[in-house]
C-alpha cells in the first residue's frame, strides 16, 4: 500500500469494510437460527473491493450486482435495516422482501440487483449504459461479476457491444479464484482474466483486490476513463472468499492451508495494520467503529424482527405495474374502437 | 372485417413499417435495435429507410448477440428510453430466453416493485416457408406461459400496426410475433390508425354452430375453413385471441357458450401447445355449454421438414379444421 | 407404494448417485459432465466421491458455459460417447435451449436419421426452497412440447436411479428432471434395481371416485391430499405420469374412465403449463367420461418470490388439491 | 501465391473450385425456376476456402458447417446428385430431402451438418472432438463458421472449452467480411479475428482465403498441429461473398464497386492465371474441366430430378430412432417389472 492518505478517510474505508464484515457475520448467525433461509453467499473476505470501488460512483451512475451483493448494497448506501429485512424476508426489505438475499434492489440509489443468474447481469448495465449515452447524460453503470462468469458467452457479447458502440460500463471482475468449487484454472484456459480486454479493443488492468486503497485509485482512474466517453473498461480485482460459496457448501475443492494463507492478507486486518503503522488508527478508533457497527446492526435486526409479513393477498402484486385509473382511461381514449 | 371508410389496402409488412414509424417519429426515446435492421434494411424489409430517415443512433444494427441486445433492451428500458428490440425470428430467441424469463419478467418483482420495463420485442414466428427445421419454430406459447410479459400476435395489417403502438405505451415487457408468412399479405387498413386495444380478443365472423379459436398466422386458415363450411351450411365464429398472455376468457367463453362447440387452430406442435391451454380452459369455464369435446388442430409432433409437401402436412391446414368440425357435428 | 422383500430405504440424492455410479461403471463410454460435478461433488452431492473414482477424464467440471457444455454433450454422443451432462437446474438451461431445441431435438431429423444422440441431460427443477424467482422455475413442460427428446421426471427413488439407467440406453437425446426438493427425501429402494420402464405412467394410489394426474415434486402432495381426502371417505387414485414425453394416454384416460373426475397437479404457472395438456388430452379422450370439468392445481402467475408464506402460496398445496376435489365432488 | 505446386495437384484445386462454382450458379438457376425454395445461401467467391482447407482432413475426421456449406459438401466427397436432391427436398437427398440447402447431413462422409444457427456448430464440434480424445483417436474436427458467429457467446465458450481441455478441433472462420448486411467494423470491436485466440491461449493465424494454395499450406499446418495433440487451432479465411446473403437480399450495404474490387481478387480466375502464367494449364484443360463439370452437374439435376417424394405417411419419420423389436425386447428383458 503506497498511496497516502489522511486520517479521516482511512477510518471511513476501514468501518466500512468491517460493516459488511459484521453484518455478513450477523446475517451467518441468523441464517443458523433459521431466520434467513434460501441461498445466502457471503462476501468476507472481499470487502476491500465494494469499499474502494463504490465510492467511484456518483449517486446518479447505475451498479449491477450479483447474488454476493450485500455488501455493494451497503457501500452504494442503503440503510442496513432494509437489508436485513429482505433477508428476512419481510415487507420492510429493500425490496419487500420478495428477492432475499440474490436479490437485493434499491432505486433510489440506482442499484439494479442482485441478478443471480451467472453472466445475466452484463447485458443489462450494457443497456443502462446505452440509455445513459443516448440521453446524452456523463453518467456510468458499474456491473460486478465473478471470474465465473468470464466463461460465459455473455461476456463476451457484452464486452464487444459495449466497446463496439463506445458505452459507458465498467465490466468489475471480483476474481476470487473460485467458481463455486471450480478453480479459474479449470474453468479458464488463459486466466489472465483482464487481458481479455484486448479481444475487444478495450482497456483491462488487475489490480490486488485486498487492498483497499489500490482498488480505489485503479477504480478511480478507470471510472474517469469511462466517464470522459472513452467507452467501456475491464477491471479485474484479484481477491479471495473465506467462507463457503454458500451455506450448503463442504469446500472440498480448496485446501484449509490455502485459506489460511489467504486470511493473512485479509483487506480488513491488513488496512488495519496500515493505518496504526501510519499512526492514523488508534485502539479506541476501532473500539468506536465496532461498537457504532454493533448499535447499526442491533437496529438493523429490530427493524427487520418489526416488519410485517406482505399479506397473502398480495401475491400477485408487483408482477404488472399497475395503471392508475386516470394513467389507463387517458391511455384508452387514444384507442380506437 | 369489417370495411370502414377511411380504409386503405396496405401489406402487413408495410403496417409493421407504419407503426414503427410512427413510433419512431412520436417519441424521442423510442429507438430500434437488432441484427440487420438498419443498413440491411430488415430482414423483412420493416425497416427499409429508416437508418437514413433517424440516423444509426435511433437504428442499431446488433452483432449477434441475441442474449446480449435482448438483455440491452431490458438495461435501456430500466434507464428510461423505450427499446424496440427486433430479434430477426423466434428460433434464434432461444439464445435469449434467459434474459427474458430471468430478468425482462422477474425484475419488477424481485424488486418489490421498484421498477418496470417498458420494452418491446418484435419477431417473426411460424412456418410455410420450406426453411425447414431450424427456421420454422412457433414458440409464442412458450412465452404466454411467462408471467411478467405480455404476448401478442397480430394477425391483421391493423394489429400488426396498431398493437406496436399500444405495447410502446404498456410499462411492462411486451412481445410481438408478427407470422413470417403474413409480411406480404394485403390488408385493409385505417391510414392514421391509431393504437388498438390490447385487452380483447376479436371475433372475426360470427357464427353459431362452432368456434374456431385462433391467432397469427392460423387466422387465415381458419377463416378459410369458416368459408368452406358455409357452404355446407355450417357457420363457424372465428375467434382472434390476438392477446395471448394475458388471455381474454370471456371472449373465448362467451363464444362457446354460443356455439356449444370448439376447435383451436395452433401452428405449435400439439403436445404441450398453447392449444391446450385454450381447451383446458374451456374444459374449466365452459364445460356445461359443451355438446361435444373440444377438438384441436397444431402442427404434428416433427421437426419441420422442408420439402413443400411434408411441411404442408406437418402444419394445420384448412381441410384439417373442416374436417375436425365434421366430427364434431356428428 | 409397493413393499417389496429386498427394499431398503435410501434418498432420493443416493438413489441419483448409485444409478449414475452403475452407470459409470458399466460402460466405459458414459462420462459424467457439467458444472462443480467434479471436485465440488455435486450441487446436490449427487456426484460425492467420484473423481476421485472415476478420474477427471470422466467426471468433467465443466466453465459456466452451459450452451457450450450441453452442445458438446451432442457432439460427444454423435461421436460415439454416452454423456450425461448435468445441467445444475433447469433455470440455467435456459441458455442452453438453442442448442437442445435446434440441434439435439432436429439433428436426428434434419438428416433423414443419419444421425442419433444417445445424451442424457439430468436437471433439478421446481421450488419449494426459499430460492427466488430466477431459482424456482419448474419448465419440464416446455420440454415436453419438443418433438425429438424424451422427458421424465421420476419422483420416487425407485424411479431416480432406474429411469437414469434406462434413459442411457436410449437412442435418442432423454431429459431427466429431478425436483430439487426430493433429493433428501427417504423412499424404498431395490438394492440393485434394473433398470425402469419408460414408456408408462404409474399409479401410485389406487381409487374410485377421483384421478389426481400428476408428477415430480407434486406426487407427494397428490398422495398426502388422497390421504386427506380418504379420511372423508374420497377414494382418489393418484397417476404418476412419469414421462412427460412421450406421454402415456391410456394410462390417464383408463383412471378417467374409472373415476370420471380429474385434477391435475403441475407446479408450472397456469397458464400454458403441461397441466393444460393432460386436461386438453383428457377432453379429447374421455370427455365422454367425466362427470364434471377436470381441475388444474398449478403455480399461481408470479415469479416464485422468496418469503415462505409467499412461495408456499405460490405453490401448489395438499389443501388446495383437497378442496380441488371437494369441488368436484359437489 | 508463392508455393510451387505440380500441374496435377493445380489442376485438381482448380476443378474443384469450379465444380462449386457451376453447381451453384446452377442452383440459382434452378431457385429461379421454383425447383429449389426456402433460404439458399450461395458460397460463390468463397470457393478457394473449402477447396484448399479439406484436403487437410482425412475421411476420419469430422467437419461441421453451416447453412452456407453446399462447397463443403461437395469437396468432402459427397456426390453431386444427392446434394443436388436435397435441394429439391426428394427422398435421394443426402438428409432426404428433410433438410434442403441450410442442412446437408453425410454420415459416410463425417459431414455433421449443415447447421443454420448461428454459432450453433462449435459446441457440437467442441463435443465431436472431446469424444476422440476421449476414445484416443488421432481424429480431429473442422468447425467452419462466419465472421458473424465470432459475436455469438459461443464462440467464446467454445474456443475456452476446447483450449481448456486441449480438444482437437479446428475453428475455421471464414471471414467473408458481413454477417448478412452487417459489416465486420459495425459488429466486431476489435476486427482482427484471428488473434482473438490469444484471450484462450491458444494458436491463431489469418490467410488470405481468396488464395487456395495459401488456405491449404495454413490449414495443413494448422491441422497437423491439432493432430499431434497441441490442443485447438484458429484460422481466419480473409474471403468475400460475391452473390447476395441469400436469395432474398438487396445488397443495400454494400457498394457495386467494393464487389467488382474483390471480384478482381476471384481465386478462381486468379489461381487459373497463376496455373497459365506457370505453364501448368492450358485452353484445352479448362474446356475438359468445364465439360466435365457441365455433364456432372447434368447428371445431378437428372439425378434429383428423377428422385421420389417422401411419402406424407412417412411425415413423423425419423424424429425418434426407431429400435428393432429384437433390440427393444432385448431391452426390456433387463427391466423391472
Ligand atoms: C448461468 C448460471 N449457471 C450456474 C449458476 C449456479 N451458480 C451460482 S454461483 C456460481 C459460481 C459463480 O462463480 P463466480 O462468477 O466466480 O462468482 P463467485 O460466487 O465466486 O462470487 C454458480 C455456478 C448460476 N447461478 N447461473
Ligand atoms: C443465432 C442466429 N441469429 C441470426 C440468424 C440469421 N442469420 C442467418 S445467416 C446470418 C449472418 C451470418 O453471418 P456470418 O456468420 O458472417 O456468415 P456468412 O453468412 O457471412 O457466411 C444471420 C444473421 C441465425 N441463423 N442464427
Ligand atoms: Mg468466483
Ligand atoms: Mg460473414
Amino acid at each position: 500500500m503506497t498511496a497516502s492518505i489522511d486520517r479521516g478517510h482511512g477510518m471511513e474505508l476501514l468501518r466500512q469494510m468491517l460493516r459488511i464484515r459484521r453484518f455478513e457475520e450477523k446475517c451467518a448467525e441468523l441464517y443458523s437460527l433459521g431466520k434467513i433461509r434460501g441461498f445466502l453467499h457471503l462476501y468476507i473476505g472481499e470487502e476491500a473491493v465494494a469499499v474502494g470501488a463504490l465510492p467511484c460512483f456518483t449517486s446518479e451512475d447505475a451498479i449491477v450486482g450479483t447474488y454476493r451483493e450485500h455488501g455493494h448494497a451497503l457501500i452504494r448506501g442503503t440503510p442496513m435495516g432494509p437489508l436485513m429485512a429482505e433477508l428476512y424476508g419481510k415487507a420492510n426489505g429493500c425490496a419487500k422482501g420478495r428477492g432475499g438475499s440474490m436479490h437485493f434492489f434499491d432505486a433510489a440509489q440506482r442499484f439494479y440487483g442482485g441478478l443471480a443468474i451467472v453472466g445475466g447481469g452484463l447485458p443489462v448495465a450494457v443497456g443502462l449504459a446505452l440509455a445513459d449515452k443516448m440521453q446524452k447524460r456523463t453518467r456510468v453503470t458499474a456491473c460486478f461479476f465473478g471470474d465465473g462468469a468470464v466463461a460465459e458467452g455473455e461476456f463476451h457479447e457484452s464486452l464487444n457491444l459495449a466497446a463496439l458502440w463506445k458505452l459507458p460500463v465498467l465490466f468489475l471482475c471480483e476474481n476470487n479464484l473460485y467458481a463455486m468449487g471450480t478453480a479459474l484454472a479449470r474453468h479458464q484456459a488463459q486466466t489472465d482474466i483482464a487481458k481479455k480486454a484486448d479481444a475487444y479493443g478495450i482497456p483491462g488492468q488487475a489490480v490486488d483486490g485486498m487492498d483497499v486503497l489500490a482498488v480505489k485509485s485503479t477504480t478511480r482512474q478507470a471510472a474517469d476513463f469511462v466517464r470522459q466517453g472513452n467507452g467501456p473498461f475491464l477491471i479485474e480485482y484479484r481477491t479471495y472468499r473465506f467462507r463457503a460459496h454458500s451455506m450448503y457448501d463442504a469446500e472440498l475443492y480448496r485446501t484449509k492451508d490455502e485459506v489460511a494463507q489467504w486470511k493473512h492478507r485479509d483487506p480488513i486486518a491488513s488496512f488495519e495494520q496500515y493505518l496504526r503503522g501510519n499512526g492514523l488508527l488508534h485502539d479506541t478508533d476501532v473500539e468506536k467503529i465496532e461498537s457504532a457497527i454493533t448499535g447499526e446492526i442491533a437496529e438493523a435486526v429490530a427493524f427487520a424482527e418489526a416488519g410485517e409479513w406482505e399479506p397473502i393477498d398480495d401475491l400477485t402484486r408487483d408482477v404488472y405495474t399497475p395503471l392508475s385509473n386516470s394513467q389507463r382511461s387517458a391511455f384508452n381514449e387514444q384507442l380506437e374502437s | 372485417m369489417a370495411h370502414i371508410a377511411d380504409m386503405t389496402k396496405t401489406t402487413y409488412r408495410e403496417a409493421v413499417r407504419a407503426g414503427l414509424r410512427e413510433a419512431l417519429l412520436n417519441d424521442p426515446r423510442v429507438f430500434l435495435m437488432g441484427e440487420d435492421v438498419g443498413k440491411y434494411g430488415g430482414t423483412y424489409a420493416c425497416s427499409k429507410g429508416f437508418l437514413e430517415e433517424f440516423g444509426p443512433e435511433r437504428i442499431r444494427d446488433t452483432p449477434l448477440s441475441e442474449s446480449t441486445f435482448v438483455g440491452a433492451g431490458i438495461g435501456a428500458a430500466l434507464g428510461g428510453m423505450r427499446p424496440i428490440v427486433e430479434v430477426m425470428t423466434v428460433n434464434f430467441s432461444l439464445l435469449a430466453l434467459d434474459q427474458i424469463v430471468n430478468n425482462a419478467a422477474t425484475i419488477r418483482h424481485m424488486s418489490g416493485g421498484q421498477f418496470s420495463i417498458p420494452l418491446v420485442v418484435r419477431m417473426a414466428t411460424g412456418a410455410g416457408r420450406q426453411v425447414a427445421a431450424q427456421h420454422s419454430h412457433s414458440l409464442e406459447g412458450w412465452y404466454a406461459h411467462i408471467p411478467g410479459i405480455k404476448v401478442l400476435t397480430p394477425a391483421t395489417v391493423t394489429d400488426a400496426k396498431g398493437m406496436l403502438l399500444t405495447a410502446l405505451k404498456e410499462p411492462d415487457p411486451v412481445f410481438i410475433f408478427e407470422h413470417a408468412y403474413l409480411y406480404p399479405m394485403e390488408g385493409e387498413f385505417a391510414e392514421g390508425a391509431l393504437p388498438v386495444d390490447i385487452a380483447r380478443a376479436a371475433v372475426r365472423r360470427q357464427g353459431k354452430d362452432v368456434s374456431l379459436i385462433t391467432f397469427g398466422g392460423s387466422l387465415w386458415k381458419s377463416l378459410q375453413a369458416a368459408e368452406t363450411l358455409a357452404g355446407e351450411g355450417i357457420e363457424a365464429e372465428v375467434v382472434d385471441l390476438r392477446v395471448l398472455r394475458p388471455l381474454d376468457q370471456a371472449t373465448i367463453l362467451a363464444s362457446v357458450k354460443k356455439t356449444h362447440r370448439a376447435v383451436v387452430i395452433d401452428e405449435g406442435w400439439r403436445t404441450g401447445s398453447f392449444a391446450a391451454e385454450i381447451s383446458a380452459q374451456i374444459m374449466e369455464g365452459g364445460f356445461y355449454d359443451l355438446d361435444g369435446p373440444v377438438a384441436r388442430v397444431c402442427s404434428a409432433e416433427v421437426p419441420i421438414p422442408y420439402p413443400k409437401h411434408l411441411e404442408n402436412a406437418a402444419l394445420p391446414q384448412p381441410e384439417q379444421i373442416v374436417s375436425a368440425v365434421r366430427s364434431l357435428m356428428r
